[in-house]
């Protein structure tokens, strides 16, 4: 087991996430401070038969990561705030069209060039509201070199068992960090593959409602020979223009994520049954809310904590529920204050809601939080 | 070319009255009536496939045996 | 002989959408004929446009097919064909789809010299959008925007993609059916990128406003104005004006994107062992 | 071992995040410890400002970044004039001879750094390995032939030696270094 | 003054208001349903001097556009959906480099190219967080042709006076529909133009904090030779890369936006004293909304309304003090729930919230707006 | 003589950011006194420029200068210009900036014979973001993500150029100081479209690793591998390998985009009069 | 005159959003009544079903768009399948011949339209302008005049004698036209 | 190329000891010591121009009366 022990930066923990996961594609841009990804896949994926192209741009990694996952590879890019605004298109006919495939936003400050090399949680409500038009989102946020390796098999397992891009959002301080990782054995990592067809190419669909609203996906040159279309379309995959298909299409695509929050939804929380303080947190926030409760807890205060892995969807109910038991939330954010929004949104009455938010490249430190702690208590 | 192709108008109903066929058709057989291809004189059709490489509509097809 | 066609349609589809006259109906058709004489597997063919009237070819034709975004399907294709070489993939784009939001990915395509067959249905303008100026919009003539004549330049697109590292280039009319069936073909079975213009009529959108009001008119503008590239150097520079040559203008064999990378592969593979 | 926060700052092309990475390696491989390493630098290759900072503990680290620094290693007067004042009052810090000092509360050893590594090791982009010397005689927390190993995995294959030359060059420099407190 | 009467598309409108507000450029990229702006400016602008441009892409477009108004001009482009998509990256950098410009999103129905012909309000959410970055927004919905020439002349002082894009957001309908405008006289129509520096230019800041928070901008050529970029800079203009530089500027940025609430935010309400529902809308739907109520209060039920002209910034303080007042808030949108988020964080315990959402293409009509009013009541 | 400098330099923003050796400041250097020489007003001259290392170069030119987003510059440069046609724009570009992500604006420039003056400052390489290949990388060297050797061709940016419209299409190096001053001065000189590639040297993310190790090393492989166009003709095919021409390799009088939109402009409001 | 709601529906490239756009004209500039006009299409240029509404009211018009159709216009089966079911008890719809009529509840006129603007006036494309001649003459919400007015501003110079006499064509029929009730 | 011309390390403090003023000088007057220009022998300097117009960092000018 010893060699499996490793000193990794994040953006390597993706590599050997993807790898693990099975990706076997990558196409993207180089970005500060997402470019360790792309150089890491160029030197692993051949070793595993995989292909890596350099595009040349993102928006072009976008459409090529798509192409790739429709002939039958898992896919991946990773880019940071420009180029993810830069994606923002294919990354909407992606979710309209259902095409599994992992897209990595490494944040920085931004917005615009901004601070390149400095971290921030600045595009999470960019991931939800990025494309034109609604649209189904899964967002992925780790706080940690090894929670970005297990999110990276995660993020694989939820775009193929669902069928939809996932979002992987990193911020700079989590990318670049090193820290110890213990590599799981190939055995005990949870592998989930698209759902193929079970039925030969007369009777196909590509996009028919089957059992979990996650129509099965061929690969190109199975002799399926299906028509997809980022044009509202119906279960064979052509338009019709209709206002039916519309709403019938949209409605699937946003239940077959939100009808599945128990699997999607990933969080932890350590709150004691008396805890009356609880800070909310993602990504490497996350670091500084548990440093600053459990200086909280040593001073008598009781106060615990939620990490929220998933970011998108937002666990609604899970959230309305601790805003009922809580007296006061605390929201740490490298950024002016997003998912608090969907907090505030979401507790009522009960519960106050205040932000603590750093948009300067700077971290929040755990003595930040301390502080707000001690005022709200 | 085939011996024996002919014009066959396989698909009327897709025709949209455009007249390319008309142009290419050296033995000037097809016409548009009311919008919709007409062939005049089916024996002077000589086969020669340029209506039916020249139709945006798929309309018209050279067959063997023409049995309209 | 005859043409297979039917098999490749996707018949319950038509009509199709395209006006009266319109030229993509009748390149679709050759691209298809050009297809059927390739023998290329269509279960093994994949067929990717973009966004335009042109890009509704893929709706029509019975293959795998992918109807994308405004001017990225050779982004789209690339990564369909470095996925699984084996296929066949085809993209179909328009003028405005393929130079003007999709130049990039064209140039770029034709540089990598990968595999793509890219057939650009170029009837000089935006089409779907009711008659916007496109990059390819000569010179002088009216359009939406172009109220006042259009001062825009064009690409020669033989030259841009020549320039760029394409191996085949070739340019047909939908005018010489013929010649645009062994064009079609010939660029299919050539291993690199393959880049054919195939010149279009809009009798709705282009030639009305400008003084070509049928479509019958606007194929003989296409007959009159080009010359089968086997003759066109024999011609003075007077004789060219106005006009420009078809059939295949460009062939070299040069190294494609997909071997490399597999010779990539393999060696690292080969030392991995 | 409770949390033992390095911090090594400098400019850009001085190789302070190479040994950041290389206190990581040989307390992580080595030593068995939980470690952090982090840095910050501008989009500059060379001459902007540019820190890598190193977190050892035995427990799980939660904050990732040093709060209060037990090493500041300073090879700039900028990074110095920013960083020395963060310094544990039990901490050190560790400078080139070409910086000026300010109001010194720490243990603070100046030291010749650049001279030694342009002239004894004649590489002065050894200076970063000649630190990890300095380091290595004045904490105990991780062992010479640990350090040593990481920073032979580290460096490209060709400059071994030349770097084992100025660890040692540092660790001989620390044990004569002046000390101002 | 009988000339002044026209019918006009919304589209017209823009054009008519742009030319009206002294705009002299246009660069953009056709799009349905967007495209007779495009139109009707390439007819229009030079006749008055103006330069109208068809750029490769909307990318191209929006860099565009914010270059000539560096240059001096006034100026805009227009799109929707996928295009507003294309144009994120660059308009983070005009609203980092704080260049006037207006920005028109012809609203379709999305995700991807979805129904283009057919009417949303799609992107609402997409206008404010589109880019990455927290970023400073303003955004207009105009609900009638008449609205459309009122806010574009709005939306371009907007962008004078706070020096930052300004986006206005149409529906299909709004943007297609005929309707009678009579068109004010050039003396009655208010312009704001940008503030020059005062000082020369061995004295000036680009991005010096001057009152209000808005620092003068002189054109190019006028022997200022000041740098601009989209990283974060100090009020020379230059980046240092500081962390204190990227607060400033950020908070200026925001504050100038949020700071002038008073004059940006734009609404209408026709709340009676004992008015206990009340429907907010914007845009097309408003006029459903308007139907609704008069049908609702002729039935005597105590109903108002609310008009949203400004969407971003979100009056905020005045939802707030609505939602204590009423009894049942309804929001209808051509989406799945956009301003309703906004709403639901700013309305505490009191008053209910509901959504009456279409997301289909079709419009929603006066009488499902009443059923919901008759529900609540 | 002597070569005025200093009043067109941010004197206060130097040193600037680029690594010892850097070709760019070379370049930057040389463009100046090519404006000096041109004797444009440097009132009415704009610099824009990209984001790369060479994007860096508008902070330190004391002009009017805007510092845009990757690869956007000749887009951002066509407002400024059409909205203003006295001012003499220039655009600051990389390879990867200028041939990558803004390949689509570099040709539609072009296109357009749009008055700027479009130096592209060619390393080979993505200086600014440590060194993965670009277009323009050769095929075969080693960057970070081409750690088995780059398997992209490139471009010949001339050519490309040509092909899309470029009226005025040159060539240099760092080495060639003196001529790429005369370069700069005429293409800014020129009415029309003009693109200067500048052949740059990146020793820390490009020579290193692909045995350069030093700035001066790569300069002489620069003096070695260009030709004056004016040998260029007379070497044989096997002489050229290896090597490319330098100079003004292409320049041809044409209708300017500004221009003919005044034209326009002119004919409409007299028409309205 | 209260709210009065004007539905024409059919293919792509029949012209319906051209007549409706004259009738607003008409009601607009001459009438000076309120109006709105709105539209609904598919990609198509040609064959796709197309819709054009136009509201008229000497009060403010909230919604724009038809609620229930004073009068509906059908030229297409489709159009005709789709919409006859919404035309107000007391309204009318005007159909052309070839149109297999179904369960009809209001006042439906069946007219050889094509047929007419076939031979009668020679151009096919002319239809739409008829069918304003069959409302001119079946309504009185605006005047004969005006609508001649607004078409000669909308249509090509050179059609405006074929569009007049397509119009009179339209009233003729109109004055004769079948009833079925 | 002016008579009288002769190099000066105009702003030394931005030397970044690259050596390309080295290598372009003809008659071997610039070295860099400790990473940093020095001229060995400015009597030898012929006044041209390489070094500064080579220069990446803007050291080094050519001026009339070097009075240094
Ligand atoms: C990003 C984006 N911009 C613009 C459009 C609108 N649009 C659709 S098709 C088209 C032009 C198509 O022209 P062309 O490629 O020449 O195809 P054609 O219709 O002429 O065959 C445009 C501009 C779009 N769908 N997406
Ligand atoms: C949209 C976007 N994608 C990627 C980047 C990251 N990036 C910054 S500079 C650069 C490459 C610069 O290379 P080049 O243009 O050759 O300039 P050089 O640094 O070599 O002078 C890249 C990829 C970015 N800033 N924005
Ligand atoms: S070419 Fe085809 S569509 Fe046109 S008239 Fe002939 S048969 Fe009809
Ligand atoms: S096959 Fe030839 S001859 Fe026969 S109808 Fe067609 S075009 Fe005319
Ligand atoms: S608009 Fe033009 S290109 Fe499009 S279908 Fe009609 S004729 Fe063809
Ligand atoms: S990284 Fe390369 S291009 Fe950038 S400044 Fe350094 S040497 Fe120049
Ligand atoms: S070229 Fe300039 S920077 Fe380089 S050594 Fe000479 S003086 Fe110094
Ligand atoms: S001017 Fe010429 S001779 Fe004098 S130092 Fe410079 S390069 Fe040498
Ligand atoms: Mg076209
Ligand atoms: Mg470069």
């Amino acid at each position: 087991m010893k060699d499996k022990i490793k000193l990794l930066q994040g953006d390597e923990a993706v590599v050997e996430g993807a790898i693990a996961a099975g990706a076997r594609f990558f196409a993207g841009y180089p970005i500060t401070p997402a470019s360790e990804i792309a150089e890491g896949l160029a030197e692993k994926l051949p070793i595993y038969g995989g292909k890596f192209i350099q595009m040349e741009d993102e928006l072009a990694s976008m459409a090529c990561v798509i192409g790739a996952s429709l002939s039958g590879l898992k896919s991946i890019t990773a880019t940071s705030g420009p180029g993810f605004s830069l994606k923002q298109e294919n990354l909407g006919l992606g979710m309209m069209i259902e095409v599994p495939c992992v897209v990595v936003n490494v944040q920085r400050v931004g917005p615009s060039t901004g601070l390149p090399t400095s971290p921030s949680q600045g595009d999470v409500m960019q991931a939800k509201w990025g494309t034109h038009g609604d649209h189904p989102v899964i967002a992925l946020a780790p706080s940690s070199v090894k929670e970005t390796y297990e999110l990276t098999v995660n993020a694989f397992n939820f775009a193929e068992r669902f069928r939809t891009p996932v979002i992987l959002l990193l911020d700079e301080i989590v990318g670049h960090m090193r820290e110890k990782v213990v590599l799981p054995d190939e055995e005990d990592i949870e592998i989930w593959n698209r759902k193929k067809p079970e039925v030969g190419p007369e009777n196909f669909n590509p996009y028919e409602e089957t059992d979990g609203l996650v129509p099965p996906m061929p690969n190109y040159g199975e002799g399926y020979r299906y028509h997809t279309t980022g044009l509202f379309h119906d279960r064979t995959g052509f338009p019709r223009g209709t206002n039916e298909d519309a709403k019938n299409l949209m409605d699937r695509l946003m239940a077959k994520i939100e009808g599945n929050m128990d699997i999607i939804s990933l969080y932890e929380e350590d709150i004691r049954d008396d805890d009356e303080i609880i800070v909310l947190a993602y990504g490497s926030t996350m670091r500084s809310a548990i440093n600053a409760i459990n200086q909280a807890r040593e001073a008598g205060i009781k106060a615990g904590w939620i990490k929220l892995k998933t970011i998108w969807p937002f666990p609604v109910d899970y959230i309305k529920e601790v805003g009922r038991r809580a007296k006061a939330l605390i929201i740490p954010e490298l950024n002016r204050g997003q998912i608090i929004k969907e907090v505030r949104e979401n507790v009522f009455g009960n519960a106050e809601v205040h932000g603590i938010n750093k948009y300067d490249g700077t971290l929040i430190k755990p003595e930040e939080i301390l502080n707000m702690i001690q005022e709200v208590k | 070319m085939s011996k024996k192709g002919k014009v066959k108008i396989t698909h009327p109903e897709r025709c949209k009255g455009c007249e390319i066929c008309v142009m290419y058709c050296p033995t000037d057989i097809l016409v548009v009536k009311k919008g919709q291809i007409t062939i005049t004189d089916i024996d002077n059709c000589v086969g020669c496939y340029n209506c039916e490489l020249s139709c945006p509509d798929f309309v018209l097809e050279v067959v063997e045996n023409n049995e309209r | 002989m005859g043409y297979k066609i039917d098999e490749y349609l996707r018949q319950d589809k038509l009509p199709h959408i395209w006006c009266p006259g319109c030229g993509h109906g009748t390149i679709m058709g050759n691209l298809i004929r050009g297809i059927d004489k390739a023998k290329i597997d269509p279960d093994k063919t994949v067929v990717v446009s973009g966004i335009g009237c042109s890009g509704r070819a893929s709706g029509y034709m019975n293959f795998d097919t992918l109807h994308t975004t405004h001017g990225r399907a050779i982004a789209f294709a690339t990564g369909i064909k470095l996925a699984n070489p084996e296929l066949n993939v085809i993209v179909i784009t328009g003028d405005g789809d393929g130079t003007a939001i999709g130049g990039n990915h064209l140039i770029h395509g034709a540089r990598r010299n990968i595999d793509l067959t890219v057939v650009l249905m170029n009837n000089h303008i935006y089409g779907m959008t009711s008659g916007q100026f496109s990059p390819m919009t000569p010179t002088g003539d009216n359009a939406t925007t172009a109220p006042y004549g259009n001062i825009d330049q064009n690409f020669d697109l033989a030259d841009l993609t020549k320039a760029s590292g394409a191996s085949f280039i070739a340019r047909g009319t939908a005018y010489n059916t013929r010649q645009l069936i062994e064009i079609f073909a010939e660029g299919l079975l050539h291993t690199g990128f393959s880049f054919i213009e195939a010149i279009s009529q809009c009798p709705v959108n282009y030639g009305r406003r400008n003084g070509l009001s049928s479509a019958v008119d606007m194929l003989k503008c296409q007959r009159d104005s080009s010359v089968n590239i086997r003759k066109w150097d024999s011609l003075s520079k007077e004789e060219k004006k106005g006009k420009f040559p078809t059939g295949v203008l460009y062939k070299e064999d040069k190294r494609e994107y997909t071997e490399m990378y597999q010779e990539i592969i393999d060696s690292v593979q080969e030392e991995a062992k | 071992m409770d949390r033992f926060e390095i911090r090594l700052s400098g400019a850009g092309g001085q190789g302070m995040i190479l040994a950041g990475i290389i206190i990581a390696e040989a307390c992580l491989y080595e030593e068995g410890l939980n470690v952090t390493q982090t840095q910050s630098y501008g989009p500059e290759s060379r001459g902007g400002a540019s820190r890598a900072e190193v977190v050892l503990s035995r427990e799980v680290i939660d904050f990732p970044k040093v709060i209060k620094p037990d090493i500041l290693v300073a090879l700039t007067q900028k990074a110095y004039n920013k960083y020395y004042n963060d310094v544990k009052d039990e901490g050190i810090i560790i400078v080139d001879n070409s910086i000026e000092l300010s109001n010194i509360k720490v243990k603070t050893y100046q030291m010749p750094i650049f001279e030694k590594a342009i002239e004894e090791v004649e590489m002065k982009l050894s200076a970063n390995i000649l630190v990890l010397g300095i380091i290595d005689s004045l904490i105990n927390q991780v062992k010479s032939s640990s350090l040593k190993k990481a920073i032979k995995k580290r460096v490209p294959e060709r400059t071994i030696a030349v770097n084992m030359k100025a660890f040692a060059v540092g660790k001989k420099l620390a044990e004569g270094g002046k000390i101002d407190e």
